[in-house]
Formats: C-alpha cells, sequence, structure tokens
C-alpha cells in the first residue's frame, strides 16, 4: 500500500525541515525579547523591539557582561507574539526551553497578564515593558520573578484623575473607556480618586474594541454635558475617537483630556485633532520642562534620545523608552547578579532597586514595579501650524509628581 | 389499482406553465414511455414524480398513497427511483464506491447509525460487485468512476438505481449523449429488466423506445395530448402535428412497421 | 436620535459602497472576494501617497486611489479571479483570501505599520433645523446614493449592465448565450474593486488609515451581503443602511452590543430565508 | 460453456483478491501500525522541538482532523469552526474553576458543551449552502466571541481570558509537560482511530458522495440534512476536544480561542496537507505549525509567505502535500510497473 512508503518519505522530509532549525551556542548571554510585531500591536511593537534592542546594543558597545573573569556579549531573540496571549504562552515556554529564561516583553496587557500565569512556577524572568491591571501585581498573582518597566494601568486612571480634579475643578465628568482589561483597570483607578470628591459627578461610556464609528459615544458625550471628558482609548480606536471628536465638535462643549497618548498613536491623528486636546501621557521625548529643575533627569533623558535619533532616525516613542529601560535593567541584574539565574537576577534588582531611567530616578518596589519620581506628563496638543517638526505632537506644560502612580504595598498584600 | 396517479398535476414558473393539469397513470410492472419535443414539460414532469421540487398544483399517488409533499429521499425509500438526463454519478469515487450509499441502505445499516458509520466500506464490496454485475462493469469496479466512457457511467447511473431495488423506476433520457453501441448496451440492459418493474421513460426520440414501451404518453407544452400503445399513438394525427411539425412523416421517424 | 440616524446613514454609506462591489463580484462569478478589502485599504493609502508625494488635493488624491486600486482590481481579476473561474468556491475563497494577506504585507512595506492621520478635506458644518452635521459626512451618504443611482442606470442602460443583471439571475444562462461573458464579469470585478476604493477613500479621513483595517470591515461586509442576498445590489444597499442604522442606534443604548447585532440580523435572515447557492 | 465457467471463475478470483485487499486495508492489524507509525513521528519530532511543541502541533491536528471531516470529507466550508473550539476551552476552564477539580471530568465537559453548541448551530446552518454557510458559521462564531468578551466577561475574565489552576488531579498532572505530552498524543491518536473508522466506513463514503452532489445523494433515499448535521455535531465534538486540550495544555484559556480570524489556518492546513485525506490533515497541521512557528522567527514578513503559499497551493497542488505525494508515488509505481513489463516482455 501506498501510505507505507508515502508516511516513511514523510519521516524524512519532516526530520530534515526540523533538523535546520536546530539551535547553537556561543559565548553569549541570550536574552528573549517578545513583543507584538504583527497584527493589532504591530505599530507599537515594532519601536519596542527596537527600544529593547538599543539597549543591547549600549551594552555590548560598552564591553558586554562581564560574569567572573569573563567577558559576555548579549544576544537578543526575537520573537512575534502576533497580539495574541496563546501564541505569547507559546513563545515563553519556548524560550524557557531553549534555555533562555529572562526576556523583556510585552506589548499589550492581556497577553503580558497571561505570561505573568505562565511563570507563576518561577521557571522565567520577564520584565514586560507595558503596563497591566494592577491586580497582577498583587502578593497572590504575581509570579515570583515578574517585573514591569511601566506600571498598571489603574495608575493612569488614578493620576489623570488627580489631574483633571485638581487642574479643572469639573462638577461632572465623562469618562469614555474602551471595553477591555485596559479601560476597565483605568476605571478602577478613576474611581479610587472620584470616590473622594463625592460631590463630582462620574459616569462611565464604554466603548467596544474596533468597533468603525464613534459618534454614537461622542454624541452621548455632547448631549450630556460634561465639565470634562476622559477619554482612554488605545490603538487605531484612539485615533478615530480622537478625530470624530473633532469632527463633530466635541471640544466646543467639553474639556478633552486624553488620559495616555504615545507618539505612534499621536502620528496617525490629522493635527488639527490633537490641537488643543490636553494629553496624559506616560513620558514624552523631549524634557526640557525639566532642564532646570531637574538636570540630571534632563540630561540623561537627552542622551537616550540623541542616541536613539542616530540609531533609528526617529524620535523614542513611551512605549520604545520604557522597552530601553527594561532592557538595561535586565542587563543590570545580570551583571549584579554575576548570573542569569532568574531567581538570582531577580534579588539583585530587589537589592540594588535604584536606578536612573528615562524620566528620572526610579526604584523597584517588592511588587514588581518601579517607583518613578515623575510619574506623568502632561501635553497639549499641538495644531499643524506649531509644531517645530513631524515628531512634535504636544507641548509639555507638567511634570507630574504623585504618590498615586502606586498603591501603597501594604494594599497588594505585601508585608 | 395503478401504481402511481397524478391528478391535475401543475407546475408553474413566473408564467411559464411547464406542467399543464397532468393526470398520468403508471400500472404496475408495465413500461411507460414519456414523448414529446423539447420544452414540453417530460423532465419537469419527471422533476414533479421524484420529488425534485413541489408542484404548484395537483397531487400524486404512490401505491394509493399521498406522495405530493413528501422529500425525494422519502420516495426513494417507497421505491421510487429515479435517473438524470445529463449523467449523475459520482465522479471522484470509485466505481463500486458509487454504490456503496444504496447498498449499505439495502443490508439494513440504514437503521443503525452507529453500524452505518463503523462498519467498513469494504464490508458492502460483495453487494457493490453484484449490483455491477447487472449491468456488466463488475470488471471496472476499482475504477474512478468520472474516467469511465459516459455510456459506462450511464450504465453505473442505471445500476445505483437498480441497487436501490426500486418499485418504479424513472428514466429520463437515458440514451442522450450515447453512440450507438452503448445505446444497445442500455437498451438491451432496460430490455432484461422489462416486465420485472415497473419502468417510466423519458425519451425525445421515439424510434429508441418504440417497440420496448408498453404504453407511451404524448406531451406537449405540459398537457398529455395523447396516450395509448404505441401504434395507436403514432398513428394519431395530433401527435404527428405537434411532434415533427406537418411535413414530417412517421419513416422520418425510422419506425417501420408499424 | 436625529444625530445617531444620520451617523447610521454614514456608517451605511461607506458600508454599502464596500458592500455593492462585493456582491456584484459574487452574484456574477460566484466569487467570495476577500481581496476586496485590500483593494479597500490601497484606496485609502493610494489617497494619502498621492496627497502627500504629488501634493494634489483630496479629491483629486482620491481619483488616483480609486483608479489605481481598480487597476489592482483589474490584477487580481486577471491573474487570480479568472484562472479559477467556474472552479469550486472554496478555492477562489482561499485564493482571494492568499491575495488578502499578501496585499496587507505589500501595503505594510510600502507605508509601514504606523496609522496615517487624513484629515477632513471640508471641515465644515451645515445646520439643518438646528442640528449641526459635519459636512463631509453629508457629502459621503449622497455620494453612496449617487452611487446607488448610477448603478441602477448603468445596469439597466448599458449593454454591459444588462449582461451582468442578466449574470445576477441567471449566470448559466447568460453563458449559455454564447457572449464572451467573462469580459463583462471582469468589467463587474473591476468596477466593485473601484467602489471598495472608493469607500475606502471616502472613509479615511473618519477612521484610522493602517495596514489592517479592511480585515475589520470586512466581517461587516460578510452581515451586509447576505443580509441583503448575495448578487442582490438593492437589497445590498438596503441592507447596508438598515444595518448601519441598527449599528449606530445599539452603539448608543448598548455599546457592547453594537457590532454583534449586525450578525445577529444576519443570523435572523439566513434563518428566516436560507441560501441554497 | 466452460469459457462462461471460466470467466466467471476469473471474476470470482478478481472478486476474492480485491475483497481481500479491500478487507486488510480496513483491518485491524494495519489501523494499530497506523496509529503506531503516527505516534512514532510525533516521538521524533521531540528531540527537534522539545516536547511542548510537539503537544501544540498534536493539539492542533486534532482540531484540523475535526476540520477535516467536515471540509475535506464533506465538503462543507466553515468560517466558524473555531467556536467549538472556544466553546470546550472555555467550559474546562469553567468547569475547573467552578465545579470540579478534576481534568479529566472537565474535559468530558467541554466535549458534551462543544457537542451541544454544534447540534444547536449545525441545526439552523446545515440548511444553508455554499459559500453562506461559510459566512453563516463565521457570523455565530463572532457571537459566541461577543458573548465571552462582553455579556459572560465576569466569569470568562473577557479579554484577560481564564487562568486554570486545579491542573493536577489524582495521576492527572497536566502541570507536567511530559505527561502533557503523552496525554495528548494518547487524544491524538483516539481522534485519528476515531476518525479512520469513520471515513472508511459506508457513512464515509455517503460524506464524499455529498460533497460531489448533494442532490444526487437525495435521490438515493438519504436524508443528506441529517447526515450534514452528524457530521456537523462530529467535527464541533472533535474540536471541543482539542479545545479543552488546549486549555488544560496551556492551563489559560483566552478569546483568542474562537476569533474568527485564526480559522483561516485551520482551513490553510487542511488546504496544505491535502483535503479529505486524514494523514493529509495530519501532515498540513504539523506543516502549518512548523511554518507558523519557525518563520517568524527568521523572516518576518511571514504573511507574505504565507498569501503565496497558498496561492501555490490553489493553483498548483489541489491536492496538497499528501495529495502530491500520492501522485508522485502513484506515478512512479506506474512506471516502475511499465518498466518491469517492459523487461518481462523483452525476456
Amino acid at each position: 500500500m501506498s501510505r507505507w512508503r508515502l508516511l516513511s518519505v514523510v519521516c524524512v522530509m519532516l526530520l530534515a525541515v526540523v533538523g535546520w532549525g536546530v539551535a547553537f551556542s556561543e559565548d553569549v548571554i541570550k536574552v528573549g525579547v517578545m513583543f507584538s510585531l504583527t497584527g493589532t500591536g504591530a505599530p507599537t511593537g515594532k519601536v519596542q523591539k527596537d527600544g529593547a534592542l538599543l539597549a543591547i546594543k549600549e551594552v555590548n558597545e560598552a564591553g558586554g557582561i562581564k560574569i567572573g573573569d569573563k567577558v559576555y556579549k548579549v544576544e537578543a531573540v526575537v520573537r512575534d507574539d502576533e497580539t495574541k496571549p496563546d501564541v505569547a504562552v507559546r513563545r515563553v515556554r519556548e524560550f524557557v526551553e531553549e534555555g533562555i529564561r529572562l526576556m523583556v516583553l510585552g506589548t499589550f496587557a492581556h497577553v503580558t497578564t497571561a505570561v505573568n500565569e505562565q511563570i507563576l512556577d518561577g521557571s522565567a524572568m520577564v520584565i514586560a515593558s507595558n503596563s497591566i491591571e494592577e491586580k497582577v501585581f498583587r502578593k497572590e498573582n504575581k509570579a515570583p520573578y515578574f517585573l514591569t518597566s511601566q506600571g498598571a494601568v489603574d495608575a493612569i486612571g488614578r493620576m489623570t484623575a488627580e489631574y483633571v480634579i485638581k487642574t479643572f475643578n469639573p462638577k461632572y465628568v465623562i469618562a469614555c473607556l474602551p471595553d477591555y482589561a485596559y479601560g476597565h483597570g483605568v476605571a478602577v483607578g478613576l474611581k479610587q480618586v472620584y470616590e473622594k470628591h463625592p460631590d463630582i459627578k462620574l459616569e462611565f461610556i464604554w466603548t467596544p474594541v474596533g468597533t468603525p464609528d464613534f459618534t454614537s459615544y461622542i454624541l452621548k458625550i455632547i448631549e450630556s454635558k460634561p465639565d470634562v471628558v476622559q477619554m482612554g482609548q488605545w490603538g487605531t480606536d484612539a485615533i478615530e475617537i480622537l478625530k470624530q471628536s473633532y469632527e463633530l465638535g466635541l471640544s466646543k462643549h467639553t474639556k478633552i483630556f486624553f488620559n495616555a497618548i504615545v507618539a505612534s498613536l499621536a502620528a496617525g491623528i490629522p493635527p488639527e485633532a490633537l490641537d488643543g486636546v490636553t494629553l496624559g501621557m506616560w513620558l514624552y521625548h523631549d524634557l526640557s520642562i525639566l532642564k532646570d529643575k531637574d538636570p540630571a533627569t534632563y540630561e540623561n533623558a537627552e542622551r537616550i534620545r540623541k542616541a536613539w535619533m542616530e540609531e533609528y532616525n526617529d524620535v523614542p516613542d513611551v512605549m520604545a523608552a520604557y522597552a530601553y529601560m527594561a532592557m538595561k535593567e535586565l542587563l543590570r541584574g545580570i551583571q549584579l547578579a554575576q548570573s542569569t539565574d532568574p531567581a538570582k537576577v531577580y534579588q539583585a534588582l530587589m537589592e540594588n532597586p535604584e536606578f536612573m531611567g528615562f524620566k528620572g530616578p526610579a526604584w523597584w518596589r517588592p511588587d514588581g514595579r518601579p517607583f518613578y519620581k515623575y510619574a506623568y506628563f502632561i501635553g497639549i496638543g499641538k495644531g499643524a501650524d506649531k509644531r517645530a517638526d513631524k515628531w512634535d505632537y504636544a507641548e509639555i506644560i507638567e511634570a507630574f509628581e504623585t504618590e498615586a502612580l502606586c498603591l501603597p504595598l501594604e494594599e497588594m498584600g505585601y508585608k | 389499482m395503478s401504481l402511481l396517479t397524478t391528478s391535475g398535476l401543475t407546475k408553474r414558473f413566473g408564467g411559464l406553465v411547464a406542467v399543464n393539469s397532468v393526470d398520468l397513470r403508471i400500472e404496475e410492472n408495465e413500461t411507460l414511455g414519456v414523448i414529446g419535443p423539447n420544452g414540453s414539460g417530460k423532465t419537469t414532469l419527471f422533476n414533479l414524480l421524484s420529488g425534485f421540487f413541489p408542484p404548484t398544483a395537483g397531487r400524486i399517488f404512490f401505491q394509493g398513497r399521498d406522495v405530493t409533499h413528501l422529500s425525494p429521499e422519502e420516495r426513494v425509500k417507497m421505491g421510487m427511483v429515479r435517473t438524470f438526463q445529463l449523467v449523475s454519478v459520482f465522479n471522484s469515487l470509485k466505481v463500486w464506491e458509487n454504490l456503496v450509499p444504496c447498498v449499505a441502505w439495502k443490508s439494513g445499516m440504514y437503521h443503525s447509525l452507529w453500524r452505518f458509520m463503523t462498519t467498513p466500506a469494504a464490508s458492502t464490496w460483495a453487494d457493490s460487485i453484484e449490483a455491477l454485475k447487472l449491468v456488466g462493469l463488475e470488471g471496472q469496479a476499482e475504477a474512478v468512476a468520472g474516467e469511465l466512457s459516459y455510456g459506462d457511467r450511464r450504465l453505473l447511473e442505471i445500476a445505483l438505481a437498480l441497487s436501490l431495488r426500486p418499485k418504479l423506476l424513472l428514466l429520463d433520457e437515458p440514451f442522450s449523449g450515447l453512440s450507438d453501441v452503448e445505446i444497445a448496451k442500455v437498451l438491451a440492459l432496460l430490455k432484461s429488466l422489462k416486465g420485472k418493474i415497473t419502468i417510466g421513460i423519458i425519451e425525445h426520440k421515439i424510434s429508441m423506445i418504440v417497440d420496448f414501451v408498453d404504453r407511451l404518453c404524448v406531451m406537449n407544452e405540459g398537457h398529455i395530448i395523447c396516450e395509448g400503445n404505441p401504434s395507436e399513438v403514432l398513428a394519431n394525427p395530433l401527435v404527428n402535428e405537434c411532434y415533427w411539425g406537418k411535413q414530417e412523416t412517421l419513416e422520418r421517424a425510422g419506425v417501420s412497421g408499424v | 436620535m436625529i444625530y445617531a440616524i444620520m451617523y447610521g446613514l454614514t456608517v451605511g454609506a461607506v458600508l454599502y459602497l464596500i458592500s455593492v462591489g462585493f456582491s456584484l463580484t459574487f452574484g456574477t462569478m460566484r466569487v467570495i472576494n476577500f481581496a476586496h478589502t485590500i483593494t479597500y485599504t490601497l484606496g485609502a493609502y493610494l489617497l494619502i501617497a498621492s496627497i502627500r508625494s504629488l501634493g494634489v488635493p483630496f479629491f483629486w488624491g482620491g481619483a488616483v486611489g480609486v483608479a489605481v486600486a481598480a487597476l489592482a482590481g483589474y490584477g487580481i481579476e486577471r491573474f487570480v479571479i479568472r484562472r479559477l473561474y467556474g472552479e469550486s468556491l472554496d478555492y477562489t475563497f482561499i485564493a482571494t483570501y492568499a491575495v488578502f494577506l499578501i496585499g496587507v504585507d505589500i501595503v505594510k512595506w510600502l507605508w509601514g505599520v504606523f496609522p496615517k492621520p487624513v484629515s477632513d478635506p471640508l471641515g465644515k458644518t451645515v445646520d439643518i433645523l438646528g442640528f449641526v452635521f459635519p459636512t463631509y459626512r453629508l457629502l459621503v451618504i449622497l455620494l453612496a446614493i449617487v452611487v446607488f443611482f448610477g448603478l441602477e442606470l448603468f445596469m439597466r442602460k448599458t449593454m454591459v449592465g444588462k449582461i451582468i443583471v442578466a449574470a445576477l439571475d441567471n449566470r448559466e444562462g447568460v453563458r449559455c448565450l454564447g457572449i464572451g461573458v467573462e469580459k463583462y464579469f471582469s468589467l463587474a470585478f473591476v468596477l466593485g474593486s473601484a467602489l471598495a476604493a472608493l469607500g475606502g477613500v471616502l472613509y479615511a479621513p473618519i477612521t484610522a488609515v493602517h495596514p489592517y483595517m479592511g480585515s475589520h470591515i470586512l466581517l461587516l461586509c460578510f452581515a451586509v451581503v447576505l443580509t441583503g442576498g448575495l448578487g442582490n445590489l438593492r437589497g445590498t444597499f438596503l441592507a447596508s443602511f438598515a444595518l448601519g442604522m441598527l449599528i449606530s442606534i445599539t452603539g448608543r443604548y448598548w455599546p457592547a452590543g453594537s457590532e454583534i447585532v449586525a450578525f445577529i440580523a444576519m443570523a435572523a435572515v439566513l434563518l428566516a430565508r436560507p441560501i441554497e447557492a | 460453456m466452460g469459457n462462461v465457467v471460466k470467466e466467471r471463475g476469473l471474476v470470482l478470483e478478481k472478486t476474492f483478491v480485491a475483497m481481500g485487499k479491500q478487507l486488510t486495508q480496513a483491518g485491524v492489524g494495519q489501523k494499530v501500525l497506523e496509529l503506531i507509525l503516527i505516534g512514532v513521528v510525533f516521538l521524533i519530532l521531540v528531540p527537534f522541538l522539545g516536547a511542548h511543541r510537539a503537544t501544540d502541533f498534536a493539539i492542533f491536528c486534532i482540531i484540523v482532523l475535526s476540520f477535516d471531516l467536515l471540509y475535506g470529507y464533506m465538503g462543507r466550508l466553515s468560517f466558524g469552526h473555531l467556536l467549538y473550539v472556544g466553546v470546550g476551552a472555555y467550559t474546562v476552564g469553567l468547569a475547573l474553576r467552578y465545579l470540579t477539580t478534576n481534568p479529566l471530568l472537565a474535559i468530558v465537559l467541554g466535549v458534551v458543551a462543544a457537542c451541544l453548541a454544534g447540534m444547536a448551530v449545525g441545526a439552523i446552518t446545515v440548511r444553508i449552502a455554499g459559500a453562506a454557510f461559510a459566512l453563516a458559521n463565521l457570523a455565530f462564531n463572532r457571537v459566541g466571541w461577543f458573548l465571552v468578551m462582553s455579556p459572560l466577561k465576569d466569569i470568562t475574565g473577557g479579554e484577560n481570558g481564564l487562568s486554570i489552576r486545579n491542573l493536577s488531579f489524582w495521576y492527572v498532572n497536566f502541570r507536567n509537560p511530559t505527561f502533557r505530552f503523552w496525554f495528548v498524543l494518547a487524544s491524538l491518536l483516539l481522534v485519528f482511530l476515531l476518525l479512520r473508522i469513520f471515513t472508511s466506513s459506508s457513512y464515509g463514503v455517503l460524506l464524499r458522495s455529498i460533497k460531489e452532489d448533494e442532490k444526487r445523494v437525495r435521490f438515493l433515499g438519504y436524508n443528506t440534512q441529517l447526515y450534514k448535521w452528524v457530521t456537523f455535531v462530529l467535527a464541533a465534538t472533535v474540536a471541543g476536544f482539542g479545545g479543552a486540550l488546549t486549555a488544560l495544555n496551556y492551563g489559560y484559556v483566552n478569546p483568542n480561542t474562537l476569533d474568527v480570524h485564526a480559522n483561516a489556518g485551520i482551513v490553510f492546513a487542511c488546504l496544505l496537507g491535502g483535503s479529505g485525506r486524514l494523514y493529509g490533515a495530519l501532515l498540513g497541521g504539523i506543516i502549518y505549525m512548523l511554518i507558523t512557528n519557525l518563520l517568524p522567527v527568521y523572516f518576518q514578513r511571514w504573511e507574505f509567505f504565507l498569501g503565496v503559499a497558498l496561492l501555490l497551493i490553489v493553483f498548483r497542488f489541489r491536492g496538497g502535500i499528501w495529495g502530491g505525494l500520492e501522485a508522485l508515488y502513484s506515478g512512479l509505481a506506474a512506471r516502475a510497473k511499465s518498466g518491469s513489463s517492459k523487461e518481462g516482455m523483452s525476456r
């Protein structure tokens, strides 16, 4: 019967195909890098990857990592999580199986959350470079060697709410948030702050992810006439809702506060739609606002920005900057621990928690999050006429220092 | 009692009346020929009888039971089996595999889904070969049906129909597209069946079936205009007129010795 | 509420422009054309490219986009669809999906993964009975209606149109006529592609332009075409506006369900009227 | 007279030979051998890919096999097949969270749930033909996805998915990669055996008949709606089993398991290997996983590659890889045969 010979032929072919994928080893330290290089997260994932690679390049150019008497170069093993949690989990398993137990990853919150679950057994150390729901960092949920260079999405809610209340002194606020993990995390943070101000009316409008048209939601906002609307869409949804808000003249009725914007998204929004919108951001590439106030931070940020310009002829996107910081910290951990063992590297970072990040002095908390001196930056969107170059989409008006960045450790279940 | 009767059977397609109030009757074990020019409604009539589509009006009785609204498969189960004008067999299957669904049913497997799903198809091999022997295709059992000649596929289709143990076999232009040699083969097969089962046969060319059928029905424009034994029918001037046109003659039809 | 209806109409208009080509292709050639969404995406990107590099105004850019996308549509028809003519549905399905994948990657390669900004070319609003509407949206709705009547006229008055209509009705019958129907079908295909590109061009200022923009609208397109009846041009017109309205109004009262109602409506229609084709 | 007897004898002999061939083809011994061989193929994969990848591959193969029954054998292309994978996966996830600590029981529940979902949806969609069938299923899949994402978010975890922490019970320990591998491999072999029996039965022939011409099958006395429904439910059930294994394999369920876009991957795998052939489905599953797992590592433009490969399949290699190999083999066999007969003549 032909089936038999066929099967054996197939076996041989499979072996040939598979054999091609077998890896080899050298005098290098391999670290895993995984972002969403395809799928909906692709715009962010690409710059994140660039960020992580730049950090590795800097360390290698400075001589690599010295463990004992031996000097190791760092090599990134880059993978694509396709913006899918299951693919991410699969890739992490592959990393671990290939002996790569230190990684920097994370474009989308749910993807990173899934990875945290996967490494609960301590099989790997992960520094995520995106923000995740705060509950992941609670003691009972957090994987032993899991960190993030950015923070919790809940913090976005707390910080922006604090700023909005302080600055605009509103009586009626609508939070227009996307109906998925990211939006719900932000909502948790918002509620935590607004609960302390019972005189302010807070309402939520949830928008589905990837809806073709936001007009019905925007109209609802216009009709409700709030003092401030806090928007928190992400990805292309952010572009659409800002475009359509401009088109419908929302800003004539209501102050628009956009919770979190990054350069890769801002690039997709026509300048007129950003003009005059108050923008919250984790970070901005140009920190000249700190030039006099905090020269050390400014110079550090400038250094990174210049290195970035040289390497990629572009400004560092927020997400990219966090990936850069995550990788820098991971490599610092290896150097300190003199080992690539996840437990030791994690331990080393926790014992020497202070570092200088893109956005100022910071220290690692036991819940795996850094506390940055400057939690948040506030900018005003610039119209086409005010822009100096294509990256210049906002004017920074404040570097926001607040304790709201992280909940107290006791509340997170530590100590 | 007749095996099959229809009363006032009518089918309209939009404005067109394809079959118009037809009262047809087929007796047990007779061979009935339905003839008529193209577009006279023969195939539509067969489609109605076999349940291809529901009639606009009228009723169909089979063995005294009203089958007007039964589905094709239920009619097949009662013993009404048909073939198609364009040979319709499963070209991608092997010849013997074509017969598997038919003979699997015969062997009673049909009544137990589980048995049907788990018994190897090969177990029906002997029955399939048996059915193929009837039409003389047993030597090509392992060939792929699509590679047979058109005539052999026609034979295969008849084998399919016969393996369903029909009480009434409706043949829709079984000779169309066949070569003379193939026609002879099919005709011989049909002759061997004559008298054993009831056969309804549509044919465009009267000459093919005239010496073989017991009775002829002539259709024109959806009506049955004449019926009776072949010689009566062919002698009927009305038939001549509608069928051949006025200038045509019976000799033209190649009917000799009538 | 008036506004919700109004914006439902915009969504409907865009859905119509994209779906009609889809419906046309299916009705004539029995091809479920996944590649349709890539011409849609291409239309939007070419618009941007021509505004940026040629410096032409929006509407000329749009014309360039539609023209080039139509050309691409012809290419797809000539090299993929025509070779699969009369084949099983699945293969054309899969082949056009392949074209879609390749197209997305080419778009990413040419223009990058970052979303592109497109500004509203008019930027004015109109005041009707105290309700303020952006002019651009009115224009989109108007264009969809013009396209609808244009198509109706085209189908009724021209030879090509008549053949296409006949083909929609009974494909085999038309083929029996012995005319080179393939030629006319390919025209229908190009026409469909051009309309999809027009949809992309018109929607660009309202939505975000990114390489995967087509794959999202595609699902809604399926819903529209199936609700309206495959190959039924008027049904497609009605279905797009009905579903657009449904999406817009549901979005107002039950935001999470706004998109899914389209699919529920489609399932309901299919239940009531199964398609045997 | 003697001639006739001789002829009859010849026919009979031929009949018996062919019959024997048919019977051994479907015989128990051969099936066991086939299963062993498939097991060996996966075992060979382990050292190259790692047990976890081999496990992923095997699960994917189960899903592709279930799809092949529907598409390859019965010729009904569905774009909503992942719904059942998702139902199986979520049922396991929810059962282990709220109902039981026994993963085996959870698998049973998952399979039953997928079966029920298949019964309900199938009852509606099998009435629909052609492209509309594919799209109607897609609509149902989309509705399922929506249910998980939005109205049932509180129990399914929405976008974040659902982590399963009860993975070990008695000897059954899904935390252990080796156990996972063996369990999944055994499941694959079970599914394969089952489908092998189904497809080589009269029912299997009926399915292929329906694929070619459903109307004709009705005129053979078969209620095709019933058989289409049965097949649909069967495919859904097996897919649900695959989904249940996915959930246990990752210890995690997320809405991606029923993402309609991922359906294309299954269709592709099915075609790549060769649709309508169980071995084709297995081969397609493995090769698709190899492509999607390894290609992105070396090659950024994997979407492009996938597109080109699909076009090639559609235009050049309809039978997929397995079909191609079969053709190659029969070609070689024919050549060898004609060669040997020539030799015989020259001698």
